[in-house]
């Protein structure tokens, strides 16, 4: 151990690591937990926050601001990106389909948490050397004399990967327009030729008691429709289903009605 | 206090972060997940610098953060992809190995 | 560096496949149900394989049988980090298969010349013609390059390598079924390729095993390091190792062979591939198995081969009688044939296990008399075979009748079979038979009812299609053309030849097996009058 | 002179092959070239004789080297001939009979539009058979041998579209091959002993090795003479061979090819004599078959097969008087030659009635026949007295001293051989005389055939009848001529050597004896062909007689455990192949395959499932690196 080694770092980083460890316990417990995966994403932008505020902690400023501007301010927000774009209320339910998952991953939880723990208190570790003289011309002057010397090599494959990994997501999310999009006619002539929906699709909403776009309208036995409500909201699931309130209500009518109608006949039959 | 409890704290965070790969269904969560147990490992690398004294450490979690970068923007794209193909984002409905 | 003669022999047939393969596919003719323009392929793969077989006489020729042990030899490095050379050299029984494979392709050729035809307006296929032709070079290459290579390693891949044509051969190209129905032939087809394929990768899986091992024992693939290695001294092979590595090696020999009991994909792939494809299989394709025998096995493990030989005998004494009571008990004509090899593959191991100079000697004739005699018969039987469109033995009666010429060479074929004295198959059999009385009187005398069952099926066979009564279904059956007389012709007059004036060929052999008896270190055994004196 | 050796074998071999590869042009010539190929060898034959009679008796040997055949190691084959007085005596049998049959054939086949290959065939088997005889060491034997095998096959199956000719022929060569082991082994066991297989030196270095190798090298030898010469136990081909064309019958299995076997011992004389044991198997097969045959030729009612008895019986004198050693092989030869003569002119005479009786062979169906073939009658009746042995005929000579020879062997074994040569003389006569009887005397049988064809006994063309004179002329004065001042004896002895037997009784006792069972014979079957007439059916007939009619059960024999018993055998390997060698491949596949099914339960394809098993994994590396280190 050299010189510089000490065994314990301040009171106040202790406190800090106690109080903003627990949050990043709870972000951590809640990316997994939380239903819908915006919460999730929050959740974990508030967990890389207080890993940026340790990393800051432990001397590490460069990676520090970093993280906060390139994990937690773009990367969170691409995911948030994606997310918005499959579809915000898209929630997944926690219902387990695959049988055993939950307590195999219990298990291998339990069993990898345990013995990393355990690991690492193994090798017990008292001392510490502390970044004061790597630090001592500056963190990132220091970082990148690292990395335009030593580590030039791997620093110059990043970008090759950077540029590879762009172009792939390019190729993999664009979708080349092999032919010209159908004119309004050109539609209309195709709905004709193949003899379906030759005249418009059903408006939303028909015999129903809303006529708002996400209610589908209902057919004469009842059943909802699909068919007239927007193809994006279909897709999304955002499709309010209100034929059983609708057959409910009907029924409730048909009662009433029976219940005056009957009334009506005892009164004549009282005459 | 002593740094190693950063170490214990990443081994947690990436004990919960593969716990919830393995239990969640929607890929854009494990996606989350993954970027978290890489998160962890940062920590760690970072909490290995200052025990160490030198700025390696530091290096390796840089490099991790551009790594994680490129396999973000790939990975959104698939998932973005597989959601066209499958209408659905759920790591489960993508169980054929073909489209 | 001197004109690299053996690699041209094997190369030129590789080239000839890459020709053929390349010929284009001419419009269809106006008439419309000829063949599409595939008679170019045709050509061309007969002219290839006919100038293989000029180089390989060229081969012939410059080889001096009392020479060194290796002629011809060419060497390069390869892959330097593991010492795998691309070594090739000839030895005696080298150089008489090299001239067999060259010898029979252009007569496969010539007997398969309108196989593929059937194909060629009625699939989808794509150019089977071309195909058909370009992957029988293909075999003829690797063929030729295993019996060159005298790395064992080069040795390895070719012998590998020569089962992905070989594969597409029996289950792409089947006899023109009629009567039956073609799914159900495409299906025993592919079953009889995919059991082809699989028993020779598997035998070939454990070989390359026992390639490794021997090369983390000796440390070179090189044939003739080993062998320096060894006449030094420096060698040093555990002769428990010695024992396993030569049961990997002989493993895949034997099932290429094949021996009793690795012999039943045999039947099926030559039942099912057209008759110059079985021939292929048997006559050019197994030979590099029993070659490989004596080369390999006798020449690398000498102790090892001698502390097998008891068993080796007996299984080669079993694939003897067993191949020949099979064969008389098959109702298929190809099958018959198969389970006939199956016999004489028994005589083959038990003259090289022999260990004597008439039993290896024997053997290395019987593969090239093998290759001729079944040659001569499996196809004259797939020239009856096409006129008839069925296999069962039971479809043909009285066909010399009609068909003299089929009948008489068919006949020819058969007595070769039998190893008629006076037919080339006779001296190889009967070397073989003596080979192995002097050591092991017994299981001589037992192989000798070799004799009578092989007369036994095959005039079972000639009785049953050729005499009696002509059936109304070969009533009109069509003599041999001129293109089949030009096969069949050529294969008798050598096997008469051969039979009469074998000279010249053992003279080549007998140098080469002086050396292979003594890298195992036997001697003949004396006579009794000698060994009293 | 020696160079001419390969020539006798040539000409007939050039022959075929021209006759073969010629195709239908030769159709029209082809019998002509045939015969002047077999005619031009017998010339050949003549001319070596004459030269080899200019010699002295132990200089009459000659060689000719053609080239090596098969030189492997200390394994020498040459293609070497040799031809000694033994050899010869054989050349002229062949070529002589053979070319006379050849000429016999011309008329015989005549509207056979196969004919030219019959003659190919023919040149073929004159050609092996001369490649036989003329060898000079036992695996160019061995090749004649088999050839003559194939060309009797050829032959026999002539009439291939008759199914029963195509059955006999590969009966005959599936017989003969098992013979044929018997050789080959010989062979084998002749390189093991002495290195080699050349008749001279094996012959001369026989005091080298033990008597026990001897006498399995011939008993092997004995086993191949079995099989060619149809003795007992491999004789049963012989009868159903006469399925063949009648010319093919005298030639083959008459005169030339089935006397191989006798040549065979003849020739291996000096490996018999050095094993008695192996002599007394070789009398006591010959005996065998001499009763045997001649008791089945007394029950066939098909001439053909009356005739093939006989020549089975006859044969099996020669194979007894060969079994004698020295004081026989003489006399072996001498019958060989006189039978060769007789039987053939027999075969012919019965193939000329054939000829003229609408091919029915059955001898209830003749009767009366002499008025209306007098030549045949007359060469036939020739031939008969000259094969009971009547005294003066060749048949007498030859025969009288076989039985002479038998007697002279000694001890209770002399008395009992020739006891049965004597009952085989007795029973020879017997047979004969009631073909005899049936065939040329009494009234006639015929009827219309089924068609209403009633044959029309007319006398065969003089193409056929010529050689039938010419050997009724063999059959009366060969015997004498040989026994004129022992020419034949001396003429054999320099390379079969010659004893004399010393009988116990005198020679004019013996003769008279065979006289006297020769008249037995005759008499007996005068009493029962020739006093009344004879049954158009067949009656049942005793025991033996139907026993015999069945070859004394030895095709049954065969049928039973040899037939059923293969295709049994066959059947159950076809069946272990396909099930049990195929089905251990084939199950270890399916089990592969099922263990396969199971484990792809666990690939269920939902990425999840894989990444908890890695998460598990990592969990037990680490595990396992903790306890590394704790230990």
């Amino acid at each position: 151990m050299s010189l510089l080694a000490a065994s314990a770092t301040s009171t106040g980083e202790a406190v800090q690591f106690w109080i903003l460890g627990t949050v990043a316990v709870l972000g951590a417990l809640s990316t997994v937990l939380m239903k819908k995966a915006v919460h999730s994403a929050l959740c974990l932008a508030a967990t890389m926050i207080v890993l940026a505020v340790f990393y800051l902690a432990n001397g590490a400023y460069f990676l520090g601001i970093v993280q906060i501007v390139v994990y937690t301010g773009a990367i969170m927000m691409l995911f948030l990106f994606v997310v918005m774009l499959v579809g915000v209320t898209a929630a997944d339910s926690l219902k387990e389909t695959l049988k055993g998952q939950r307590w195999l991953a219990a298990l291998a939880a339990l069993g990898f948490g345990i013995l990393l723990i355990a690991g690492i208190g193994q090798v017990g570790i008292s001392q510490f050397n502390g970044l004061a003289a790597a630090n001592s011309g500056g963190n990132v002057q220091g970082l990148a004399a690292l990395i335009f010397t030593k580590y030039v090599f791997a620093f110059e494959i990043t970008g090759a990967l950077l540029i590879t990994a762009t172009v792939g997501a390019m190729l993999l999310t664009h979708r080349e327009r092999t032919e010209r999009a159908s004119t309004q006619r050109e539609l209309a002539e195709k709905r004709v030729r193949e003899n379906t929906h030759v005249p418009p699709l059903p408006a939303p909403g028909v015999y129903a008691r809303h006529n708002a776009v996400d209610i589908p309208g209902l057919l004469p036995d009842g059943t909802p429709s699909e068919l007239t409500v927007n193809k994006t909201l279909r897709e999304r699931g955002q499709i309010r289903d209100v034929s059983q309130e609708a057959l409910d209500d009907l029924k409730a009518l048909e009662q009433r009605s029976a219940e005056r109608l009957g009334r009506d006949r005892e009164e004549e039959n009282a005459q | 206090m002593n740094p190693v409890n950063y170490l214990y704290l990443a081994a947690l965070l990436f004990t919960i972060g593969a716990t919830g790969v393995v239990i969640r269904k929607n890929a854009i969560v494990v996606f989350m997940c993954v970027e978290l147990m890489l998160n962890a490992c940062n920590l760690s690398l970072v909490a290995f610098s200052r025990m160490h004294g030198n700025l390696d450490g530091q290096i390796l979690a840089f490099f991790t953060m551009v790594v994680a970068a490129a396999e973000v923007v790939v990975g959104l794209a698939i998932i973005v992809s597989l959601f066209r193909a499958r209408h659905s984002a759920s790591v489960d409905d993508a169980s054929l190995m073909k489209l | 560096m001197s004109f690299p003669l053996l690699t041209a022999t094997a190369a030129l047939p590789a080239i000839g496949a890459i020709v053929t393969a390349a010929v284009p596919a001419a419009r269809s003719r106006s008439d419309g149900d000829g063949p599409r323009g595939s008679g170019t392929a045709k050509v061309v793969a007969l002219l290839f394989s006919v100038a293989t077989f000029v180089l390989a006489m060229t081969v012939l020729v410059r080889f001096e049988p009392g020479g060194a042990r290796y002629q011809l030899t060419e060497s390069y490095d390869w892959i330097p980090a593991f010492g795998v050379r691309y070594e090739l050299g000839v030895d005696g029984i080298g150089v008489a298969l090299i001239a067999l494979t060259a010898l029979l392709i252009p007569f496969v050729i010539l007997a398969g010349w309108r196989d593929a035809d059937h194909l060629e307006n009625s699939s989808r296929r794509w150019r089977p013609t071309q195909g058909f032709f370009a992957l029988i070079l293909m075999v003829e290459a690797m063929v030729i390059l295993s019996f060159e290579a005298t790395d064992v390693f080069l040795f390895y891949l070719f012998f590998e390598a020569m089962l992905i044509p070989m594969y597409f051969l029996i289950g792409g190209f089947g006899d023109r079924a009629s009567g039956t129905d073609e799914a159900q032939a495409a299906t025993q087809r592919s079953y009889a390729a995919v059991k082809f394929l699989l028993y020779n990768l598997a035998g070939g899986l454990i070989m390359l095993a026992a390639v490794i091992g021997l090369y983390s024992v000796a440390g070179t693939f090189s044939l003739s390091e080993i062998a320096q290695a060894r006449a030094d001294g420096t060698l040093e092979m555990a002769a428990s190792t010695e024992k396993w590595l030569f049961l990997g090696f002989f493993f895949a020999f034997a099932i290429k062979a094949p021996l009793w009991p690795l012999h039943t994909w045999l039947p099926n792939a030559m039942g099912e591939a057209t008759a110059p494809v079985a021939v292929l299989i048997t006559a050019v394709v197994d030979k590099v198995g029993t070659f490989a025998m004596l080369r390999f096995c006798l020449g690398l493990f000498p102790e090892a081969s001698k502390w097998a030989t008891p068993v080796v005998l007996v299984l080669a004494l079993v694939s003897i009688i067993y191949g020949a009571l099979l064969a008389v008990g098959q109702r298929d004509i190809k099958r018959l044939v198969a389970y006939a090899s199956i016999s004489h593959f028994g005589f083959i191991i038990l003259g090289i296990f022999a260990m004597t100079s008439q039993g290896q000697s024997g053997a290395t004739l019987y593969m090239v008399n093998h290759g001729l005699s079944t040659a001569a018969l499996m196809l004259v039987a797939g020239f009856l075979i096409s006129r008839r469109g069925s296999r069962l033995i039971a479809d043909y009666g009285g066909v010399q009748k009609v068909a003299p010429v089929l009948a008489g060479t068919f006949l020819v074929g058969s007595l070769a079979t039998l190893s008629l004295p006076g037919l080339a198959p006779f001296v190889s059999e009967f070397l073989v038979l003596v080979g192995t009385f002097t050591r092991y009187p017994v299981i001589g005398i037992i192989a000798t009812v070799g004799i009578v069952l092989g007369a036994l099926y095959t005039l079972v066979l000639y009785q049953r299609t050729m005499t009696g009564p002509v059936k109304p279904s070969v009533a009109k059956m069509p003599d041999l053309k001129v293109r089949e007389l030009a096969v069949i012709g050529p294969l008798i007059a050598l096997l008469l030849f051969l039979g009469v004036y074998p000279k010249p060929l053992t003279e080549l052999v007998d140098p080469a097996v002086g050396h292979t008896l003594s890298d195992v270190q036997q001697k003949d055994p004396k006579p009794d009058v000698e060994a009293a004196k | 002179m020696e160079n001419l050796i390969a020539l006798l074998v040539a000409a007939p071999l050039l022959g075929a092959a021209v006759l073969l590869l010629g195709g239908r042009r030769l159709d029209r010539a082809g019998h002509l070239l045939g015969t002047v190929m077999a005619a031009a060898s017998f010339g050949l034959a003549v001319v070596l004789f004459t030269d080899m009679l200019g010699r002295a008796g132990d200089d009459r040997s000659l060689h000719q080297h053609l080239f090596s055949w098969i030189p492997v190691g200390g394994f020498q084959a040459d293609v070497a001939f040799q031809l000694d007085q033994l050899s010869m005596t054989f050349v002229l049998l062949i070529t002589g009979v053979g070319t006379l049959i050849h000429v016999y054939s011309i008329g015989y086949m005549e509207h056979d539009e196969r004919r030219r290959r019959f003659f190919a065939y023919l040149n073929l088997f004159l050609a092996a058979m001369l490649l036989l005889v003329l060898a000079d060491n036992y695996l160019l034997l061995y090749v004649g041998w088999e050839g003559v095998g194939v060309a009797s096959y050829l032959l026999i199956g002539f009439w291939q579209h008759k199914p029963s000719a195509a059955t006999a022929a590969k009966k005959a060569f599936l017989v003969n091959r098992v013979g044929d082991v018997g050789l080959s082994i010989a062979i084998m066991l002749m390189f093991t002993t002495f290195g080699t297989f050349a008749f001279g030196p094996v012959l001369t270095s026989t005091g080298e090795t033990s008597e026990g190798k001897l006498t399995a090298i011939a008993l092997m030898l004995l086993l191949a003479a079995c099989g060619k010469s149809a003795q007992v136990p491999l004789q049963s081909w012989l009868g159903d061979a006469m399925e063949g064309p009648t010319p093919v019958s005298a030639l083959i299995h008459a005169a030339t090819m089935v006397t191989a076997g006798v040549y065979l011992i003849t020739r291996s004389g000096a490996i018999f004599n050095a094993a008695p044991d192996a002599q007394t198997v070789v009398v006591v097969v010959g005996a065998v078959t001499l009763l045997f045959g001649a008791i089945v030729g007394c029950a066939k009612d098909d001439i053909k097969k009356a005739l093939a008895g006989s020549t089975m019986s006859q044969i099996g004198y020669m194979v007894l008087a060969a079994g004698l050693g020295p004081i026989g092989y003489v006399f072996a030869i001498m019958h060989l030659v006189t039978h060769g003569f007789f039987k053939a002119g027999l075969f012919l005479g019965a193939g000329s009635v054939m000829h003229g009786m609408n091919d029915e062979v059955d001898m209830r169906k003749y009767g009366g026949l002499r008025k209306y073939m007098p030549v045949t009658f007359v060469t036939f009746g020739l031939g008969y007295l000259a094969i009971i042995g009547f005294p003066g005929l060749s048949g007498f000579w030859s025969k009288d001293k076989i039985i002479e020879a038998a007697f002279a062997k000694g001890g209770a074994e002399g008395w009992i051989l020739g006891a049965v040569t004597l009952l085989g003389a007795a029973l020879t006569a017997y047979y004969m005389t009631r073909v005899m009887l049936m065939t040329f005397f009494g009234e006639k049988r015929w009827q219309p055939d089924a068609e209403g064809n009633e044959p029309h006994p007319h006398e065969s063309p003089k193409s056929m009848t010529i050689p039938m004179i010419v050997l009724a002329f063999g059959s009366v004065f060969a015997g004498g001529l040989f026994s004129l001042g022992d020419s034949f004896i001396k003429w054999l002895e320099p390379v079969t050597a010659f004893e004399h037997g010393h009988s116990p009784l005198s020679a004019a006792v013996v003769t008279s004896a065979t006289v006297v069972v020769l008249l037995i014979g005759v008499g007996l079957a005068w009493l029962q062909y020739g006093r009344k007439p004879v049954p158009v059916v067949a009656p049942r007939g005793s025991l033996l007689t139907r026993a015999a009619r069945r070859d004394l059960g030895q095709d049954d024999f065969n049928h039973v455990v040899l037939v059923r018993g293969g295709e049994h055998l066959t059947r159950s390997l076809v069946y272990v192949d396909h099930t049990l060698v195929d089905g251990v491949v084939n199950g270890t596949a399916a089990s592969v395959g099922g263990l396969s099914g199971r484990l792809r339960k666990l690939q269920t394809g939902y990425a999840r499932t894989y990444a908890v098993s890695m998460f598990g994994g990592t969990a037990v590396l680490i595990a396992a690196t903790l306890l590394m280190r704790a230990v």
